[in-house]
């Protein structure tokens, strides 16, 4: 097998620059939102202290082989999903590890994290991380569905499953990007945007005092550590998949940090303004104003 | 004994009978241990720093001064930019706040929640009645002193004390924690047996293990 | 020996009997039997003369004079075979019925004698007024033998009958003189002839006159709903009588009608047919209802003479085959009711589920259930040849309406037959055994293997016919067939006979299929193989399930193996009938085998109907290469392909006919899910694979059936999905699941591209592995916990880890989560669809994707995960031979996630056949399509990577972690209660359930409940008819003959 | 009364059936070919001179043997519904009369006589077995009101009625081993037409048919008023 | 001639048939059978008939050579003969079948003997 070793550094490289670009990045989406609710918020470093906090921690307990695996399976879904999306269009060193897949491969690896994730949970045997999950799963289920049709839509649009040939598509000026030339496909994404970001008004998932944070309920210490940096790896991670599809990626890693920060901001605007839904709530919420729109954007592409 | 947790005989699938000891069977018997810091000094350095500037509280209010708490996640006080926020579950807290007068029916959750709570923990007695009884110090149902059953590191005076005073302890506890003598949790475990003697004399009821992992 | 011999024997015998005294019963009884031996033998020296020389019939004449002027009879083959059916049927009936025949004395046994050698006249005669003497004899020695019976009731009935037939006999005198009249002959032949030459413009009076006739003799058969006073004579009389009132009066009876016909012509036929085919569906619907047995039992015999009857109604289309066909249902019917008449008379009560009596004598339940897959019309025996050329022969006729209707009333009459064995094997014993002494037992002997032996007889006919091999040779069911022999062994010695014949045949075999056959063989015959390691946890003999077993899967190679389209529907039955007798094998599952066989023979009729129509228009018939199927076109093709889809898509539980799977793959014991689930689903697929292969697209009306297809492909992926999210049961999550699964492949192959099959090919591939496995897993973990709800397991993993690591391996597979061999389905999946111009049901399918997470995760969490329950505390892993092809399936899994090409690319190859675009590129590891690309190694190896790293990683963090128990965890400072009452598991997606819970409302259970209850209330309605009264009886006969005549003068 | 009703509907409806049938009915001029045969050819071929007794003996000789076997059946069967419930014979005697009682004696043996004539000139005269056997059986009930206890012995008429059939299916295999066929009546020479001994085994068949049509029906009244309850 | 007997003889079946479906006692309706087979027993001799011809029995009147031309058709003659002991033979089982129901059940009412339906 003809494979370029170097790949994997370069693979460190940009792992190593999302995770830090990440705890800057929520960091900084959390201060603005404390300072929409007129307080001072967090200082930029705190997610970097709250992670070391926890890695310092010097107890901890296991409920069990699959309690302990359920980080570790988060965070690989997460490191995975970053490395098999490209990040950088036209750059070698940041093309990750794109070459084992497509389009395809990205989105169903997401719910690699998410399986694992609730296997680990559930085997705490707390009641509250498995309603969390049944939340969670619920929610998502449907609020994935829009998403998975702009996806299409955009592959059809451009005949390829490639993510690279799609960014590809999109490099003739901010006109080309899919935003504008398929603006139904990005509506309904976008929307199902706001499902997955577990932000308000879909955050019941993880009510905090009903079902106390729902499925992370019993991870402490190393395995909150793990499970806080897939927090701040994955949303990357999958804005780069919309930045891709949908906002013409970027070329360099200034315009990629702008576009993630920008898109991010999206769900934290929402967040900010809007009450919570119910879980039903939200499943009738995405079935009548996103999916509609995703089936629309595949009809007419 | 609550009926629940007496031994009985269950019979399997196969028809075979057995006993379930529900204290023996459901929960962790081992006793909780002395956690030695870091082996390198700068590294713990670096973890005490950290757990300075990252309090996370478990959100449980035992007393009256748990309304001394709320306001400060409000814009007012904001403790957030301190580092300290509140967490819902004691497995991710490190820091308990016994606000206020401890009720012995309280104390058992308490005593439960701070022994879930990991190694490094700390306890904050918030207001007098954690003191030596306060204005209780007669009651026939409340605790008189905090420190006879869960190590404390801090105490914060006042009936009630005002979020600025919460606010001065937290400054407090993070100096006191920088020094790396915030390790209430190892002299938990050292005096364990003295602690569950005490424990014991006001619980009347006690239905759960020794130690709640 | 002349054939008059029977008469002077049976008469001479008669008589003597009258000169032996009162205490020489026991001589008394052994004449009857010589004589009823000799009457037998010389049936049977005729038969073998006629069988072996090919001899033509010829007459025989008395008094010395030829016809018309006397009486003739004809003896030639069929005359043979009947009298020998009729004569056979008495003599062990004679035996059968021994005790109440010396109880009653030597009058009786001449009556029994004088009744066969009268049926045999009205086999031989050829005299229309001879016919009616033997008419009378049958009818008088009818009302005597009734009062063999002793049962009070059976007076009353013997006097029904008397009634009425005075009303026919009349009727049957005035016919016959008019019709004298009006030909100046009294031969059949004779008056057949002058018949013809009659002047149309004055035969009216002769058509009258030969109405009557017609009708007295039809109505010899109880024709519905004349046919009360009947009904009440088959509940009432000894069952040994009974035999013969079904077997060899209904014959007797229809070759009288037979040659009424001739003499009637063509123009009669519709006639006939119409009476037969009111009474077939008429008479089977009124025997849903029924309780008592043997009244069921006659509603089956009148309904089984009205096919044949409609089957008379169609000779002219017949030509050859019209005995080929007639006598195939004739015979099975009269063996079948004879069968189970005898059968009841060793059952002590007589409602339906009394007949559990009969579970501890398994030899008894073969005899019970061969004869009712001779009524129902199920390989090897005569009535399925006959039905297949009987389809054929109509549809080519264009009577495709007819058919429909006949197809109808076998599937009611399939219907009650099977809810009554399911009765006799899942009902209570009752405690009594029940005796069985050697002369009722002889009898039913000589009937269940006289219908094996006639099902060979056909199949060497047929052999000849369609040019293949007889069924009963084929090796597969030859093999299968064999099992029942062996039933004595232990099973573990028959389990590896079983193990040994399929890896021998097909290491014998493979090298003769392609690509897409060999997948399918390798997952029937290898497949099957490794689930049947899972059978050696049986002990004991394990009496019945091999050679069931082994019929799914000789069936199913047979599948692949046929080439023409006979072989392909006799495969089809034969896998349906094996895996029904599994699947009833469960603990629960009487009703849900019930649903499975009634919607799997429907569907099999459909399928039937489908070859028929393209037999139609594929000369010649009767059998085709399935190959040809390519060849039909317009107005023919579209049919073809709807009726073979409908009922290949009800194999595969498509929505709307999937209501069958998730009782039958629950409820079915734990080797069987995986073979009923894994395995069996796939033949549907093949169909579909053969059907849209050869048929391509299809359209009908302007719509394009391939997009229906696809449309019920993905309401079925959905749906099924949907509802696997809200089972309780496990295992009928999983049964839901496969519908899912199922709706995936269709949708797969109704893409009609390169793409869609590839993909469809590898949910066969996958689903075979991981539904098996899961079934495997959740099997053993029922077995151990002894539940299959799943609220009441939980907390297993530390007690049954293989079963969990086969589980959670599985549910990834399921999910397509990489890196498992599920994501390759769903890559070739997308990419497939890419190429569809169909967006719309894509939507659905894409929805019902996350949505498999859901049941998926639940599947896992409540059985495995969570809190322990008390009473499971001392459970042990799984057995070992249930562990152990999970495991096996493992490690198939990870071969096939990591080099999916290994199979693939040939069969990749295979289909450019038929659509050379949109192969896949299969360079190096990567696997390249049009539009995407997926390198199933780099994936592997990647995410093992970051796996493993970042597992060590928290291992050297986290290296001090404490281990707890399970009820250390944190619950609001409180201390859980229970695990009862802490296992959160029931109900487990409510929130789910009140957002999308309206789609899943139970709307196509209700609909085929509305449709049975309607049968049934229908039936029940017109029971009340039957309301006892003899005179009543009399007016449905009068209101009968009133009807028929306005019909036929409508006409 | 909606029975009624309804009963006449339908059999008006039958009525009409049979009222096209006899309009469509034209009576034959010639007799028909079958007739005709038998008009041409009975007296040569069988020497019956009785043409109806031919038909009845032997061209249709197995309609003959079915109607023997009918009355045969129904003796047996009516011996059967009969013979399960046979009581006791606890009859008081009742005279019945003087008249009654020498009638039958003075009638009874005349009465045999003419049976028997009747059924040995069937081939000659009108009349034959079925007409001679009840003949015969009217002479059994004569007997049987004057002495309602006269007790018939079973045995010997079912020995008759056995014996008769035995010989007349004997007669018919005879027939066809040594003539044209089954029931065929020319065994021996057919001798003069017109003559008592004539027309072959005609006159033996009948009265084997005579003497058990009248051993049947004698069976069945003495089984019939067997069940009297005096 | 023939017609009247033929209508008479229908006529007779038809009131047969009616007494049989409308009364409801079994002795009664054994005769209403007998009374329709009656019927049709005339039915069948009145085909046979043809008006100016004589019984089919060569005597001295009717010689062998002639009869074709002098007999009335013979056929129906023997026919009936068998019809009537038919006739006689199922009154007879009919008459020991009432008598024994009548036994067993204390009634002749056809309506009450309904123990088996459906």
């Amino acid at each position: 097998m003809d494979f370029d070793w170097m790949k994997i550094p370069y693979a460190f490289l940009t792992v190593f620059i999302v995770v830090n670009y990440g705890f800057l990045m929520t960091a900084l989406i959390q201060k603005i939102g404390a300072r929409v609710g007129r307080r001072y918020g967090i200082p930029i470093w705190q997610n970097y202290l709250d992670m070391i906090k926890n890695y310092g921690l010097r107890s901890s307990i296991t409920h069990g082989a699959m309690f302990y695996l359920g980080p570790v399976f988060r965070l690989s879904g997460g490191v995975g999903l970053l490395l098999f999306v490209p990040s950088i269009y036209g750059s070698y060193m940041f093309s990750n590890l794109s070459f084992a897949g497509d389009l395809i491969l990205a989105l169903y690896f997401v719910f690699f994290g998410t399986l694992g994730m609730a296997l680990g949970a559930a085997e705490s045997g707390h009641p509250h991380a498995a309603i969390g999950i049944t939340r969670g799963l619920s929610q998502v289920s449907m609020a994935e569905l829009p998403f998975g049709l702009a996806v299409f839509s955009v592959a059809l649009q451009y005949q390829t499953l490639s993510v690279t040939d799609i960014v590809a598509a999109q490099q003739g000026g901010m006109l080309t990007w899919t935003l504008f030339t398929n603006p139904l496909a990005v509506s309904a994404a976008m929307l199902s945007f706001l499902g997955s970001m577990m932000r308000p008004p879909f955050d019941v998932v993880i009510a905090p005092q009903e079902i106390p944070i729902g499925p992370p309920t019993e991870y402490h210490s190393s395995y909150l550590a793990l499970m806080q940096t897939n927090r701040v790896i994955f949303p990357v991670a999958k804005i780069v998949i919309y930045m891709n599809l949908f906002f013409g990626g970027a070329t360099s890693w200034p315009e990629f940090f702008l576009k993630v920060f920008l898109i991010y901001m999206w769900s934290a605007f929402v967040g900010v303004v809007f009450p919570r839904f119910r879980v039903e709530q939200s499943i009738r919420w995405f079935l009548v104003w996103a999916v509609p729109l995703g089936v629309l954007s595949i009809m007419v592409v | 004994m609550k009926p629940e947790l007496m031994k009985r005989m269950v019979k399997g699938p196969d028809g075979v009978e057995f006993e379930v000891e529900p204290l023996r069977d459901y929960f962790c018997e081992v006793p909780p241990t002395v956690m030695p810091a870091a082996y390198i000094k700068i590294v713990e350095d670096l973890f005490n720093w950290a757990r300075a500037e990252s309090i996370w509280i478990l959100g449980f209010g035992t007393g009256c001064g748990a309304i001394e708490m709320r306001p400060l996640m409000t814009p007012r006080f904001d403790a957030y930019r301190y580092g300290v926020q509140w967490r819902p579950t004691p497995r991710q807290a490190n820091l308990f706040i016994i606000s206020g007068y401890l009720s012995t029916k309280t104390l058992k959750r308490a005593i439960r929640a701070y022994e879930q709570m990991q190694n490094p923990k700390y306890v904050i007695g918030l207001g007098s009645c954690t003191i030596n009884g306060g204005m209780y110090w007669d009651s026939y149902n409340t605790i008189k002193r905090l420190d006879d059953y869960l190590p404390v590191d801090l105490y914060i005076a006042g009936c009630m004390p005002r979020p600025e005073a919460l606010l001065a302890g937290f400054m407090d506890l993070k100096k006191i924690i920088r020094a790396g003598k915030g390790e209430g949790a190892n002299q938990y475990a050292e005096n364990f047996a003295w602690y569950k003697e005490n424990q014991k004399r006001v619980i009347h009821d006690w239905d759960m293990p020794d130690y709640n992992w | 020996m002349n054939a008059l011999t029977i008469f002077a024997i049976g008469l001479g015998t008669a008589f003597l009997l009258g000169l032996l005294g009162e205490r020489q019963k026991s001589l008394g009884y052994m004449l009857t039997l010589a004589a009823l031996t000799f009457m037998s033998a010389v049936s049977a020296s005729w038969l073998v003369v006629f069988a072996a020389t090919g001899a033509d019939s010829f007459d025989i004449f008395t008094a010395g004079t030829a016809p018309p002027f006397a009486i003739n009879l004809r003896m030639g083959l069929i005359e043979a075979a009947l009298t020998l059916l009729i004569n056979l049927t008495g003599l062990f009936a004679a035996m059968h019925m021994g005790d109440a025949l010396l109880r009653l004395g030597q009058r009786a046994m001449a009556v029994l004698i004088i009744a066969i050698m009268a049926l045999c006249g009205i086999v031989l005669t050829r005299d229309i007024f001879n016919l009616f003497v033997f008419f009378e004899l049958i009818v008088i020695a009818t009302a005597g033998l009734v009062l063999l019976s002793d049962d009070d009731s059976a007076l009353a009935a013997g006097f029904k009958y008397l009634i009425v037939s005075q009303f026919i006999s009349a009727l049957l005198l005035v016919g016959i003189i008019f019709a004298y009249h009006a030909t100046g002959t009294l031969n059949i032949d004779g008056m057949a002839e002058a018949a013809a030459a009659i002047d149309p413009s004055v035969s009216g009076a002769f058509a009258i006159a030969f109405f009557l006739m017609f009708i007295a003799v039809v109505a010899e058969l109880k024709p519905f709903p004349a046919n009360g006073w009947a009904l009440d004579m088959y509940e009432a009389a000894h069952p040994g009588f009974s035999a013969v009132f079904s077997a060899a009066s209904g014959t007797a009876a229809l070759y009288a009608v037979d040659k009424l016909l001739q003499i009637g012509g063509t123009d009669w036929l519709p006639v006939a047919t119409g009476i037969g085919i009111v009474t077939f569906v008429g008479a089977n619907l009124l025997a849903l209802p029924q309780t008592n047995d043997r009244r069921l039992l006659g509603y089956s015999s009148i309904a089984q003479t009205g096919l044949i009857l409609t089957v008379l109604g169609q000779q002219d289309i017949f030509g050859d085959d019209y005995f080929f066909i007639a006598g195939g249902l004739l015979f099975a019917h009269a063996l079948a009711k004879a069968g189970l008449y005898w059968l009841s008379a060793l059952v002590a009560g007589r409602t339906l589920p009394d007949w559990a009596a009969l579970q501890s004598r398994p030899l008894l339940v073969f005899a019970f259930i061969s004869c009712v897959a001779m009524l129902s019309g199920l390989p090897p025996f005569p009535s399925f040849y006959a039905k297949w050329e009987l389809a054929h022969l109509l549809v080519a006729e264009g009577r495709s309406g007819l058919l429909a209707l006949i197809l109808f009333g076998a599937l009611v009459e399939a219907g009650y037959l099977f809810r009554w064995f399911g009765y006799l094997i899942k009902r209570a014993t009752p405690a009594e055994s029940i005796a069985c002494p050697a002369h009722q037992l002889l009898p039913i002997a000589a009937a269940v293997l006289g219908g094996w032996a006639l099902g060979f007889v056909w199949g060497e006919l047929s052999s000849s016919y369609f040019g293949r091999t007889n069924l009963l040779l084929t090796l597969p069911l030859f093999f299968a067939l064999t099992f029942l022999l062996l039933d004595w062994l232990p099973a573990w010695v028959k389990n590896t006979l079983a193990i040994g014949g399929m890896v021998a045949f097909f290491s014998l075999t493979y090298a003769e299929y392609d690509p897409l056959r060999l997948i399918f063989a390798v997952i029937f015959l290898i497949g099957g193989a490794v689930t049947l390691l899972a059978s050696y946890h049986a002990h004991g003999r394990r009496i019945g399930f091999y050679p069931a077993a082994m019929l799914m899967y000789a069936g199913m190679i047979m599948l692949i193996r046929a080439s023409d389209s006979f072989g392909f529907f006799a495969a089809w039955e034969l896998l349906t009938v094996g895996s029904y007798f599994l699947i009833l094998r469960g603990k629960h599952s009487e009703p849900h085998a019930l649903s499975y066989i009634v919607f799997s023979l429907g569907g099999a009729f459909l399928i039937l109907a489908g070859f028929a129509l393209a037999a139609s228009a594929v000369p010649p018939a009767p059998t085709f290469e399935i190959a040809q199927l390519a060849d039909l076109v317009q107005p023919v093709a579209p049919w073809v392909f709807l009726l073979l889809a409908l009922g290949f898509m009800t194999k595969t539980a498509a929505i709307g006919v999937h209501i069958w799977l998730p009782g039958a793959h629950a409820e079915a014991e734990t080797d069987v899910s995986p073979m009923v689930s894994g395995i069996l689903l796939k033949a549907g697929l093949y169909g579909l694979f053969v059907l849209l292969m050869n048929m391509g697209k299809q359209s009908l009306y302007g719509v394009e059936l391939t997009y229906v297809m696809l449309w019920i492909g993905a309401i079925t992926a959905l749906l099924g999905n949907l509802m696997a999210i809200f089972q309780e049961d496990a295992k009928r999550l999983l049964a839901y699941s496969s519908i899912g699964q199922m709706g995936y492949a269709l949708f797969g192959l109704a893409l009609m591209n390169h793409l869609g099959w590839l993909m469809a090919l590898m949910f066969v591939i996958n689903h075979y592995i991981y539904k098996s496995m899961l079934f495997l897993s959740v099997g053993g973990v029922a077995k151990r916990t002894g539940t299959r709800e799943m609220f009441k397991m939980g907390g297993l993993i530390t007690l049954m880890p293989l079963s969990f690591i086969a589980t959670l391996i599985g549910i990834i597979a399921v999910s397509g989560v990489p890196p498992l061999s599920g994501f390759g389905g769903r890559w070739i999946f997308y990419n497939a669809i890419l190429t569809a111009d169909a967006r719309l049901p894509m939507v659905l399918i894409f929805l019902s994707g996350p949505i498999a997470f859901l049941y998926l995760f639940r599947l896992i969490h409540t059985i495995f995960l969570g809190q322990l329950k008390d009473e499971h505390r001392r459970l042990k892993e799984a057995p070992f031979w249930i562990i152990l092809p999970q495991m096996i399936y493992v490690a198939l899994l990870m071969v096939v996630a990591v080099v999916p090409g290994m199979v693939l690319r040939h069969v990749d190859a295979y289909i450019s056949q038929f659509f050379p675009d949109g192969a896949l590129n299969w360079e190096g590891s990567t696997i390249t399509s049009q539009f995407g690309y997926w390198n199933p190694v780099a994936i592997m190896i990647i995410v093992g990577v970051i796996f493993m790293l970042l597992f060590g990683w928290l291992l050297f963090v986290n290296r001090r972690a404490q281990k707890v128990k399970q009820f250390n965890f944190v619950f609001s400072a409180e201390r859980p209660f229970r695990p009862e009452t802490t296992h959160f598991a029931w109900n487990f997606f409510a929130p789910y359930r009140k957002a999308m819970g309206f789609l899943v409302q139970p709307f196509v259970t209700r609909f085929w409940a509305a449709v049975t209850d309607l049968l049934h209330t229908a039936a029940d309605i017109t029971r009340r008819l039957y309301n006892g009264n003899g005179q009543t009886y009399a007016f449905h006969f009068l209101l009968f003959v009133v009807a028929v005549f306005t019909f036929r003068m409508g006409m | 009364m909606i029975k009624r009703a309804v009963a006449l509907v339908l059999l008006l409806m039958l009525g009409g059936i049979f009222a096209t049938l006899m309009l469509g009915y034209t009576p034959d001029s010639e007799l028909n070919l079958t007739a005709r045969y038998y008009a041409e050819r009975t007296a040569a071929d069988l020497g019956a001179a009785n043409i109806v007794t031919a038909i009845v003996v032997t061209y249709r000789g197995l309609d003959t043997l079915g109607e023997v076997t009918v009355l045969f059946l129904s003796a047996s069967i009516v011996g059967l519904v009969l013979a399960s419930n046979r009581r006791p014979a606890l009859r008081v005697r009742t005279p019945v009369g003087e008249l009654l009682t020498t009638g039958a004696r003075f009638l009874v043996p005349l009465i045999l006589l003419l049976g028997v004539y009747v059924f040995v000139n069937g081939h000659l005269t009108p009349g034959g077995g079925f007409q001679g056997g009840a003949i015969i059986a009217s002479g059994v009930l004569l007997l049987l009101l004057a002495d309602p206890l006269r007790h018939f012995s079973h045995h010997v008429i079912a020995t008759v009625e056995s014996l008769a059939g035995l010989f007349y299916v004997a007669i018919g295999l005879a027939g066809l081993f040594l003539a044209g066929g089954f029931l065929d009546n020319r065994l021996w020479p057919i001798g003069t037409l017109g003559e008592l001994f004539s027309a072959g085994a005609i006159p033996l068949i009948y009265s084997l048919i005579g003497l058990k049509v009248g051993a049947e029906f004698s069976s069945m009244l003495a089984s019939l008023s067997e069940t009297e309850e005096l | 001639m023939a017609y009247i007997a033929m209508a008479t003889g229908f006529l007779l079946v038809l009131i047969g048939f009616y007494g049989a479906l409308t009364q409801r006692n079994l002795l009664r309706m054994i005769v209403a059978f007998t009374i329709a087979d009656s019927g049709v027993n005339i039915v069948i001799v009145a085909i046979g008939y043809m008006r100016g011809r004589t019984a089919p029995i060569l005597d001295a009147t009717v010689s062998a050579a002639e009869a074709v031309q002098r007999i009335i058709d013979p056929v129906p003659q023997a026919l009936v003969l068998t019809a009537i002991v038919i006739g006689v033979g199922i009154t007879a089982l009919m008459l020991a079948y009432a008598y024994r129901l009548y036994e067993r059940k204390h009634t002749l009412d056809i309506a009450k003997l309904t123990d088996l339906q459906g």
